[in-house]
């Protein structure tokens, strides 16, 4: 089960069991986006607040698998208090990582679409700039629950567009 | 076991007989000598796809290899022996669920969702006006649902759903009332979510007294059951090639010659037509008239097969088997797992088929799927293409294990195995 | 053949080169080495669908022994395994058309016809309005003729056809007129009966300056003739996976990107749908959206292995084989046969391709393919599913003979031989 | 080429290039049935007119294959005067005759959909009442000729039909 175990880090069940900035904000004065995942149903709510062209509050709400509802608790403790500019920054190399590996057509994402070509080298990816996400890296090896990580990622990376 | 004891009824002999013997029947299915995880494949998700018998895929390829040709214009040996093959698995086909002119009644769609999709199109543009009532049931399958949503958007035609009580069967205490004025009766003989085989020729019956259609979704009960049109009393039946161990690519629509007579064509092309004109086209005959472009030929090959295989062992014989292994699946998971399991659908049993569908704890099906996986258990997280029967179940997803010929009482204990694992990897979570 | 020489261009190299190795080539082909009537087969059906070469069948073969499972929503091994393959042959299949977003643009249908009702269904309701026009032309295959005829019946919309000229080319002196107020062009890349290759490129131009967008049946071109839908500048492309090689039971829509994700469902049911609850649906996005049920998942890993097969000769040598083929064939008929036989559509050449429809004396068609049958020739006889050509050619039938890259000029001296014998059968007839 | 010879016996051929009762019989009187092979675009018109319950005149017009012009020549020639009892079983023998060999599932007619149960057993058949028209039984070597040689004789049937 040495797999699982990479895929279930103790930070991650971690994050799982004790979510963080679990909740929404009020709205306004923040804003609300939603994410969707059809295949499995899982929900992600994520609400935000950007002052100053930063990140200065964020809350997560929804329903989901391990992963999707790690990786949203570990993407708001990355984010909160960041500014916008090293956010978007963060969620490029976030899903670079989740994108990296894992098809042998070389640039697809996860739904196997053609995204903008990322980091060719798994090495570009810097890890050091993840910090406790590294702990996700294990996702890659199982292609179907890359859609549950990235989730959160994609409706918060929606909500900047959004608000910009 | 007495087998010469000549007062034996079927039933005896399939409750006597109980299992079939799986250890011979895997081995007609080569995929179960693959290995994952270093384990041996545990396939529990016959409800979504079937595994593939030999006879099945070398029947495909032995029709590429020595007869392919384009069906019903040529002249040539192997034109002629394609249509040949081509029509005989229509007529296989149709007598497997005891149609009485299969030539004239079955039609080869693409899956059982495009089979759906014919009906509400064809049939239902025909007949259907403002106001029309169409009735569901709360346990369908989006492939029925979403097409009379479409046409109920286009036609504003009223959909009513019967509603399941707490056992997931359908309460079918007032049915006589959702029938009033209805004109269409939509219902899964076996729900993909709850295993509950519902009492299509009781529905048949009150809705034909109320002057409805009925169209039987079979996808889930023709590769299970044995499944007689007469005795349902079904006006339509959908179903698909690649969950009855056929191949992907086919799916069936059997209908009342009479009533597929009355409807106007589906898709168009060639192949469905008698003549056309530059403004205006006569389409042919059924089933000719819905089968536009070339057909799904090894596809049909291929399913012919299938059926010639179901039918080696025996629809009762498969039923009585898949019975047995539902029943002890039920009991086992009770004993080993107590109410940490909460398993969805009716108790084993003669309306029970072998789909359970259930949570653990409070584990995320997508987790729990996961780990099962590196057991070698094939099971499927998620909605099912039944959101609105999850959203009544208070769930947003389940895990479900469903059987086949091919499953034993060991692949249930494997399932257990990975589930103590999952509970213990989850542990407080 | 001097091939050091590095001046040659790609021009050069199909013409110096002519043939392809047919006769190693026909190993790959297992049906070949079958025979009929004593007599090794001689297959000019390739119009109707091609012969399956060994790769092809061992790839759907060795996905239902090792991999089969059902797509998307499966988290065990075998189930991403098929996902992934699944999704893969999206991607090449696009890429062999040249598509740039191939995981968003590409569709898998049933068929090319399914693919064409698609377009019609879902974009034609969209879009179109009474007295809209849409324009097809002469040479249509019934499958781009019919959908728009019953859309033409409910919508009220006008059909303009282009007509053909005297050599079987279209008449393109007054194409300007024909777009204007036109919505929509329906053209085949390459006709079924004339050999025709349509001039899509520019045709394509005049549409857009028109403000009309452009479908392209290449039902025809994409499996004989290098296909870039960059550079046909076409909206829409259908074909079939059984006439490149491929299985039957799958079919491809190509659509730009913007086009598509502006384009409402067609058919309803599981895998097109972000979400559903008993009155209304949400759907998801493309290419999911067009794919309702469960999709021809072992079909697209054998067009996959299809297009790999027809990349590793090379389209350009394919069709360069064939031209020169078309060739040796017009000129021997001429020669052998003379004004007996009355061959339909252009002259050898780049706007041609291997589709050979003829008449030959006044033996009915039906008997000339009965005769050539003994000689194990396959053609056609028939109206090739486009009667409105038909008429306009004044024939009630032909016989085609159609090539692919497995023929020879062998094969064309036993198609003459038995047009000879005919000749003789029904001499005075 | 045993199995074209007996396909196309010197007597299908001779109906062919000189076929019988050719044309057309005016309406009124005569009673007038199209037929069409959407396979191949073969179509017969067929008038006829009965008196006394006797097919006193007939008359094939269309065009296509010798198989399907020559069935019609012989069929005009063995019908013509004949009391419409006496044709109605030539009718059923003929198509008899048509299906009998064809079919592997037993009783399927020319279009593989499911007829009348007819004579089982081959001998069944009484050739002696079809004369000439057994030149026609190499077509069931051929099953999807088996349409071109029915085309007329539904024609005739369908005539029959609406006229009672
Ligand atoms: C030009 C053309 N268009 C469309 C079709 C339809 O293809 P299919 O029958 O595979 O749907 C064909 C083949 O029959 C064709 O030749
Ligand atoms: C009850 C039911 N109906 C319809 C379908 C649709 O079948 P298919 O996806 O083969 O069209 C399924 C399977 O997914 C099903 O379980």
């Amino acid at each position: 089960m040495a797999d699982l175990e990479e895929l279930y880090r103790e930070i991650i069940l971690d994050h799982y069991r004790s979510p963080r900035n679990r909740g929404e904000l009020p709205v306004p004065p923040a804003h609300r986006v939603e994410g969707f995942n059809p295949l499995c149903g899982d929900e992600v709510v994520v609400t935000l607040i950007v002052n100053d062209d930063t990140v200065s509050d964020i809350k997560i709400g929804g329903t989901g698998c391990s992963i999707s509802q790690a990786s949203a608790s570990l993407m708001s403790s990355a984010v909160k208090g960041k500014p916008v500019d090293e956010v978007r920054g963060l969620i490029h190399t976030f899903k670079s990582m989740m994108s990296v590996h894992q098809s042998t057509l070389g640039d697809a994402d996860e739904d196997g679409r053609q995204i903008e070509p990322g980091p060719e080298d798994p090495e570009l990816v810097d890890s050091d700039a993840l910090g406790e996400l590294a702990a996700l890296q294990g996702v890659v090896k199982f292609p179907v629950r890359i859609k549950c990580a990235t989730l959160s990622w994609n409706a918060l990376s929606q909500g900047l567009d959004e608000l910009s | 076991m007495d087998m010469t004891d000549g007062a034996m009824t079927v039933d005896d002999v399939e409750v006597a007989s109980g299992y079939l013997d799986v250890e011979k029947l895997r081995r007609d299915f080569p995929i179960l000598a693959e290995r994952v995880h270093d384990r041996r494949i545990v396939y529990l998700d016959s409800a979504a796809t079937s595994l593939t018998p030999r006879p099945v895929i070398d029947a495909i390829s032995k029709y590429y290899e020595t007869t392919h040709a384009n069906v019903h214009r040529g002249v040539y040996a192997t034109a002629e022996e394609a249509t040949r093959l081509y029509e005989e698995a229509r007529i296989k086909v149709g007598r497997f669920i005891g149609a009485t002119r299969p030539g004239e009644e079955v039609v080869f769609t693409k899956n059982a969702t495009e089979a759906l999709n014919l009906i509400a199109s064809s049939w239902g543009h025909a007949n259907l006006k403002e106001n029309d009532v169409v009735v569901l049931t709360e346990m369908e399958h989006h492939s029925n649902i979403v097409p009379w949503i479409m046409l109920s958007e286009e036609l504003g035609i009223e959909l009513r759903y019967v509603p399941i009580d707490g056992s997931g069967r359908l309460d079918l205490s007032n049915f006589d009332e959702f029938c009033d004025g209805a004109k269409l009766v939509c219902v899964s003989a076996m729900s993909n979510v709850l295993g509950t085989i519902n009492p299509i020729t009781e529905m048949s019956k009150v809705a034909h007294d109320h002057g409805a259609l009925v169209v039987v979704d079979g996808a889930q009960s023709v590769p299970h059951l044995p499944v007689d049109i007469q005795e349902l009393g079904a006006d339509f039946l959908a179903f698909s090639g690649h969950k009855m161990m056929g191949p992907t690519g086919i799916g069936v629509l059997w209908a009342n010659a009479t009533i597929l007579e009355a409807m106007p064509p589906f898709l168009g092309g060639g192949g469905m037509i008698l003549d056309v004109k530059p403004e205006k086209f006569l389409p042919a005959d059924p089933p000719d008239r819905f089968e536009a472009g070339t057909p799904p030929i090894a596809e049909a090959v291929g399913l012919a097969a299938a059926v010639d295989y179901l039918q080696s062992i025996g629809m009762g014989q498969i039923r009585s088997h898949e019975r047995s292994l539902t029943a002890f699946a039920l009991e086992s998971i009770g004993e080993k797992l107590g109410d940490d399991c909460r398993i969805f659908g009716p108790p084993a049993g003669d309306d029970r088929g072998g789909v359970m569908s259930f949570s653990y704890r409070d584990v995320h099906a997508h987790d729990i799927a996961q780990v099962l996986d590196q057991y070698g258990v094939c099971v499927r997280p998620g909605h099912h293409c039944a959101k609105p029967l999850m959203r009544k179940l208070g769930v947003a997803a389940t895990a479900r294990a469903s059987i086949a010929l091919y499953n034993s009482e060991d692949d249930i204990n494997v399932l257990i195995e990975g589930l103590v694992e999952a509970g213990r990897l989850f542990a407080n979570a």
